[in-house]
């Protein structure tokens, strides 16, 4: 009487399970093991659903398909834990910002303020004008994107921040990329995702690259890790707090985390079991808790704001009356928010501009709304109108401020008087302008730069 | 910006303003509209069993949501708004405010009995149709429908003297619902007839609305029908938690 | 045949004294012409119609309680009634009685109060006057009979809903060969062609025509209504049998109103079955009150020359 | 024939009922249970009343446990699992965690399963909200005469929502089966909740109802027409708090309307999972497992209560979501599969 092996049958632990072969005893063991050092949740769920992308990209790069953009020690890397226990490595040095369509023109407060506290840890990076669009907005928004562009211009831009160093004389892969956008952060994990299974979308971008000259040894370009700058913030997190000058104790914050942060590409997204026993994404809510204001939880934490791409293109109706019923009606009435505080450039400005719209039907809530990183240079001096430029948001801040022991009034003065200053061409910068073009027609090598 | 897909709006949940300025911008129309929540965000517990205690609904609890009724239903043809499989659906778990979207039409049940002909459960829909319109009425949410005046004439009727005349039941009902007796079709046809009719003939229809057929020692039954429905409207108004002065049921 | 049936209880109901009164002389005179003997409830009540019951369905058993016990009193075992509106309302008291503890409760209520005996079920058959031609006659009786043949007379024979529905009241319904179906009713087809009409394929034998809200909502029962006699129309049939009459009534008037009002025209006449029955056992159409239709069949029944 | 020796591995409803049929039949039967007691998920996980009789778990389970101790041919080791499994039918000699060695001619699995454990679905609330509990929380609150009270305060609830088919039914977090009992379950735990508290509203939130045979009329029927729970065909997408209460969230799918209504506690009617042992079990006894992780049947026509291992056996549970009382009949078909194996043998001698 023989018996067979056990054939693997069970595909409770994913296709690529198989019989080890091992003696009970020593398989007994090599389970005891495991379930003592695999992260719990990763364990619950089925594992044959979800793939880290990355273990791919590794066997691309051994293939000599692509070359994989290194978060290397000067990146000064800080390890995260994403949803499945999986580590990330954010780098916190040597950036090169991925700027937002949105961010600049609705909420300038915002790129302004990150530059800010990277100036003040005297961090250094490029924040340069040749990059483009992510134009997923015409994914999201029309439909009429397709994978082959969108995947193009991700690799298109991300190869240029590689390469942006050679403008300073430095040794390519100086600069890694960081992403102010949300949906640019969720459209190019997505688009990754689709390069790293797709052969055939690698061979049409890699014809697209050739002849743009963005390759590398022939090779895409592919980033290690795409990084969003709240994770940078988050992990900055404690640092921050040694900066910090206000207290922000007495505050009650809610956190609108954005769709194409945490729902696109979820297993990438960063959870800690010391941010709400990581029952939600831990960006903006352990930064927040860290400058030591009450986040609230609320019922609506996992809605959209309403912006929708299409929504707020073609059907403003609906935007509104999402945002305004949906997010900041609950956020005032259930948690009594005095700040909502976002991560991506649509969510802060569907939240905030829609506010004032509300009074046409008597719904007047004045929550203030804010990208988590210009409350973390409100907490660190910076100046509300000049810097965080809080005067261009819709909703009132100023009760905010006073909660928050700011003189508003005092710093409104400064900032009338400042605009004069403008006005006869006195104006200060965070950053060297000149700086910013490292390529390019427009690339004017500066004095002191040294030669490629 | 107009919604694209405003079909799928109820009219009542877009607010609007064709003119207005707030400080001093003009957000008028499209800029200005807002789409109302439409989440349901409560039962009404008591509705199945109020309609249960009313005559007709008893065996509404034993609906499991087949369609069969209104698969079948007479109406629902005609009308795709009657629905009786989603009002019993509505009433069992008590969402009341979308029961009343349709109180306009609830009470067009015609009794062709095909329901409950076909209704696998034995929930007699007809008679949960029936209940309910009676219950929208005796809640005051809708006046009493032309079909009950018109129950309501001919019962009485019958109550008061055991047969109908039918030419009263006409007048009377065409009184109370505020139409007038002489309906331009009504008028042709009967002309027609009378052309056709034998004086002899035409007497005895005159006479019989003059001369009201009665059913003879009729004063009995009629007391004790009548105590027995002072007894019904009691428990009803009871079970529907009405006072003794609400509600408009016979 | 049934030996019973030759001596009924004949329940006419206020329908037929009033509106259908043609039913009820063509019934009359059916019997007659039949040697069937019909002797009608002695002061006999309303039976509810369609809206007793919607104040209480309970009230209404005790209605058609009352008329039963008039019946069982008078010595008869079965009482006819050619309404069909009476009938579904004996039959559903009939059943109630049987099955229902608070019907029978009210009925023993008020008949005690109103001072006469509780019905007892199972006392007096309820049939309808088709069963009773059927049953009492019979298809070879009837031909035996024809004086007139209805022949090349297209008939659609329209029985409603409340001849078969529900069918639970009808507990010797859907019995087999020879008995009567709810789903697709036969009785009308029976007698009229054995009298030598032809029944053409009608679909909407048991359609509803709205009788409920005949008034009280006009434009539905006229949609219903003319729903029907268009597709009698499109079936090819000259007339329309009814046996009901609200049935009858409803579509004489909404052939009228689907006309004044919807502007829809439809020319298929509608004659009750007992007079076309009456006809053929050649009575005249006076005798069997043909005059006294809403709808004008006069002329087409001259032109077959069964006028 | 001489007398034959049966290893029956678990000792739930399956196990007990054939370690007694095999006893009564005349084998002597060596029972290993991994607890520290007998009785298997109805009396480790503190079941209250059981479906369809009504009896408490501890009553009905615990008569089965009473007759297999006091039972001589059967011999009980608890805390025990087997650690080596060798041979053939006829000749299987296992060795146990406690340093025993058995010799045995079968074995009978009856190694049940494992509750669903519903932190897989963090968007119904549960380890987020203390007032988000399990069927299986429930039938302890029952059965330790404790009442159903809200977990985090101790009030008694107003109003309960209860979840179907958590942790079935759900390719999302690879669980596609139906677990069979939970709707039954589901209206037991209704019906009882309404009659401990009468003033409560008791709601199921379902996909489909499956009170399957004849619990139709006694638990869906009477659920609703005797205890007026009502169903409400939603399913819900997630729990969230108002800082009181619980929210629920869905679609009431009838409607085509999202509801967002207010419960004082949510009870998730939590599925069956294959054995968390699984896998190490059917390596130590060299059998195969189906595609989900429950314990492989041998073509149930020709050797009803097979594995894929001639001489193994299996009944209740391990071989998919299981009610106790097919269990339970499940472990008595098994004991006649193991006698009739060993008298084949004889019997292919003798033709």
């Amino acid at each position: 009487m023989t018996h067979k092996e056990p054939t693997g049958d069970y595909n409770g632990f994913g296709p690529g399970w198989k019989a080890t072969g091992l003696t009970p005893a020593e398989a007994r063991r090599a389970t005891d093991w495991v379930e003592a050092k695999i992260d719990r949740r990763a364990l619950l769920v089925n594992k044959d659903r979800v793939e880290d992308i990355r273990e791919r990209m590794w066997e691309l790069e051994k293939d000599g398909e692509i070359v994989v953009h290194r978060i290397g020690d000067q990146h000064e890397p800080v390890v995260a834990r994403t949803l499945y226990g999986w580590e990330k490595k954010i780098p916190t040095n040597s950036l090169w910002h991925h700027k937002s369509c949105g961010q600049c023109g609705n909420i300038p407060g915002y790129p302004s303020s990150i530059l800010w506290l990277m100036n003040k840890f005297g961090i250094r990076y490029l924040d340069e004008t040749d990059q483009t669009s992510c134009t997923a907005w015409n994914y999201h928004g029309s439909g009429i994107g397709n994978v082959v562009s969108l995947a193009a211009i991700f690799l298109r831009n991300f190869h240029q921040a590689y390469v942006s160093a050679q403008a300073q004389g430095l040794p390519v892969g100086t600069y890694y990329p960081l992403v102010h956008c949300g949906t640019s952060f969720g459209n190019y994990k997505e688009m990754r995702i689709y390069l790293m299974h797709s052969a055939e979308l690698r061979e049409q971008v890699r014809k697209i690259l050739g002849k743009l000259g963005r390759l590398v040894d022939g090779k895409l370009l592919i980033p290690e890790e795409i990084v969003h700058y709240s994770e940078w913030l988050h992990v900055m997190r404690h640092r921050i707090r040694e900066h910090q000058v206000v207290d922000c104790g007495n505050l009650r914050a809610t956190i609108h985390p954005a769709c194409h942060v945490y729902k696109m590409v979820p297993e990438d997204v960063i959870y800690d079991d010391t941010v709400m026993d990581g029952n939600r994404v831990a960006v903006s809510t352990g930064l927040m808790q860290t400058l030591g204001a009450q986040v609230i939880d609320y019922s609506t934490w996992y809605d959209c704001c309403g912006f929708g791409f299409r929504h707020i293109i073609g059907e403003r109706e609906f935007t509104r009356s999402f945002a305004i019923d949906r997010k900041i009606k609950v956020a005032v009435d259930e948690a009594r928010s005095d700040v909502m505080i976002g991560h991506d450039t649509g969510c802060i400005t569907t939240l905030d501009k829609n506010q004032w719209i509300g009074r046409a039907v008597d719904k007047v809530y004045e929550l203030p709304v804010m990208a988590d990183c210009q409350f973390a240079a409100l907490a660190c001096g910076a100046h509300p109108y000049k810097l965080a430029q809080l005067h261009w948001h819709a909703s009132p801040f100023e009760t905010l401020l006073e909660k928050l022991g700011i003189d508003w009034q005092q710093a409104k003065a400064e900032f009338e008087s400042y605009l004069k200053d403008v006005a006869d061409g006195r104006f200060e910068t965070l950053y060297d302008p000149k700086r910013a073009i490292t390529s390019g027609p427009g690339f004017v090598r500066q004095q002191g730069d040294q030669a490629a | 910006m107009p919604i694209h897909e405003k079909s799928l709006i109820r009219p009542e949940n877009i607010i609007r303003h064709e003119s207005m300025n707030l400080q001093g911008v003009d957000v008028s129309g499209d800029w200005s509209t807002f789409i109302g929540s439409r989440t349901i965000t409560d039962y009404n517990e008591d509705m199945q069993d109020e309609i249960a205690a009313l005559p007709g609904g008893e065996y509404i609890h034993r609906c499991w949501q087949c369609g069969s009724c209104t698969n079948t239903c007479t109406v629902n043809a005609i009308e795709a708004r009657f629905n009786p499989r989603y009002w019993i659906y509505l009433i069992r778990i008590g969402l009341e405010e979308e029961l009343l979207r349709d109180k306009d039409i609830l009470w067009q049940c015609v009794s062709c009995n095909k329901c409950t002909y076909t209704c696998p459960r034995d929930v007699v829909p007809e008679g949960v149709m029936k209940a309910t319109a009676h219950w929208l009425e005796l809640k005051g949410h809708t006046p009493d429908s032309p079909s009950t005046i018109f129950d309501r004439e001919f019962s009485n009727q019958i109550f008061a003297t055991g047969k109908v005349e039918e030419g009263r039941v006409l007048r009377r009902f065409f009184a109370s619902t505020g139409q007038a007796l002489r309906q331009p079709w009504l008028e042709s046809m009967v002309i027609g007839l009378v052309s056709r009719l034998p004086v002899k003939m035409l007497l005895r229809l005159g006479l019989s609305a003059v001369l009201r057929p009665k059913t003879r020692k009729w004063s009995k039954s009629r007391a004790a029908i009548t105590d027995y429905l002072q007894q019904q409207g009691r428990a009803e108004r009871r079970a529907l938690h009405l006072s003794a002065g609400e509600g408009t049921h016979v | 045949m049934t030996q019973a049936y030759q001596k009924v209880a004949y329940y006419p109901g206020c329908a037929l004294e009033g509106t259908a009164h043609a039913y009820d002389r063509s019934t009359r005179a059916v019997a007659k012409a039949l040697g069937l003997e019909i002797e009608e409830l002695q002061n006999w009540n309303c039976c509810g119609a369609m809206e007793v019951k919607s104040t209480d369905p309970k009230l209404q058993t005790y209605l058609s309680a009352r008329n039963l016990g008039i019946a069982a009193k008078m010595g008869h075992t079965a009482v006819m009634a050619p309404c069909n509106g009476c009938y579904h309302n004996l039959k559903k008291a009939e059943y109630d009685l049987r099955n229902d503890p608070a019907s029978i409760e009210t009925e023993k209520r008020i008949s005690t109060k109103a001072g006469h005996a509780s019905y007892q079920p199972g006392t007096v058959e309820t049939i309808h006057a088709l069963d009773w031609i059927k049953k009492a006659i019979g298809e070879d009786g009837l031909r035996a009979r024809v004086k007139k043949s209805l022949s090349g007379l297209k008939v659609a024979n329209y029985y409603g809903c409340m001849y078969s529905r529900p069918r639970h009241i009808f507990p010797e319904k859907d019995k087999g060969p020879g008995s009567e179906s709810t789903l697709k009713p036969h009785f009308m087809d029976d007698v009229l062609g054995a009298a030598g009409a032809v029944n053409v394929e009608f679909p909407l034998k048991t359609a509803c025509c709205g009788g409920a809200h005949t008034l009280s909502d006009s434009d539905t029962s006229t949609r219903l209504v003319l729903n029907i006699l268009t597709t009698a129309d499109a079936c090819g049939a000259d007339v329309i049998a009814t046996e009901c009459a609200t049935c009858h009534s409803g579509l004489e008037m909404h052939q009228s109103r689907g006309e004044k009002v919807f502007g829809k025209k439809t020319n298929v006449k509608i004659l009750y079955f007992t007079q076309l029955l009456g006809l053929a056992l050649g009575l005249s159409a006076r005798q069997v009150g043909v005059h006294e239709n809403f709808s004008d069949s006069v002329g087409m029944l001259r032109a077959r020359g069964l006028g | 024939m001489s007398e034959s020796r049966v290893l029956v591995v678990g000792s739930g409803p399956a196990g007990l009922s054939a370690a007694h049929a095999l006893a009564a039949a005349g084998s002597r039967v060596t029972l290993v249970e991994k607890a520290d007691r007998l009785g298997g998920a109805p009396i480790l996980s503190g079941y209250a009343r059981l479906v369809p009789s009504h009896e408490w778990a501890r009553d009905a389970i615990g008569g089965m446990v009473a007759r297999v101790e006091g039972n001589q041919r059967i011999d009980i080791h608890r805390s025990a699992v087997v650690e080596n499994f060798e041979g053939s039918l006829g000749n299987f000699r296992a060795k146990l965690s406690n340093g025993q060695v058995i010799g045995a001619d079968a074995a009978v699995l009856c190694t049940g399963f494992t509750h669903f454990d519903s932190v897989s679905k963090p968007e119904w609330g549960f380890g987020i909200y203390p007032d988000v509990v399990t069927t299986v929380q429930v039938e302890q609150m029952f059965s330790s005469g404790a009442g159903v009270r809200c977990p985090s305060d101790g009030r008694v609830p107003d109003r309960v929502a209860i979840l179907l088919c958590v942790g079935s039914r759900d390719r999302q977090i690879g669980r596609e089966w139906c677990s069979k009992i939970c709707c039954t379950v589901s209206a037991n735990i209704a019906m009882e909740i309404r009659e401990a508290l009468p003033k409560s509203s008791v709601y199921i939130y379902y996909m489909d109802v499956r009170t399957f045979g004849l619990y139709e009329g006694p638990y869906y029927w009477e659920s609703q027409e005797e205890h007026r729970v009502k169903y409400i065909k939603a399913r819900i997408a997630e729990v969230a708090s108002d800082g009181k209460r619980l929210i629920l969230k869905g679609e009431d799918t009838l409607v085509k309307r999202p509801i967002t209504i207010p419960f004082d506690m949510v009870v998730q009617a939590v599925g069956m999972d294959p054995n968390v042992d699984n896998v190490h079990i059917a390596s130590v006894f060299g059998i195969q497992l189906d595609k989900y992780g429950y314990v492989r049947k041998a073509p149930v026509y020709s050797a009803a209560g097979g594995t894929s291992r001639p001489g193994v056996f299996v009944a209740g549970a391990a071989t998919g979501p299981e009610t106790i009382d097919d269990s339970i009949a499940q472990g008595q078909s098994a004991a006649i599969a193991v006698l009739a194996a060993m008298r084949m043998p004889v019997q292919e001698a003798a033709e």
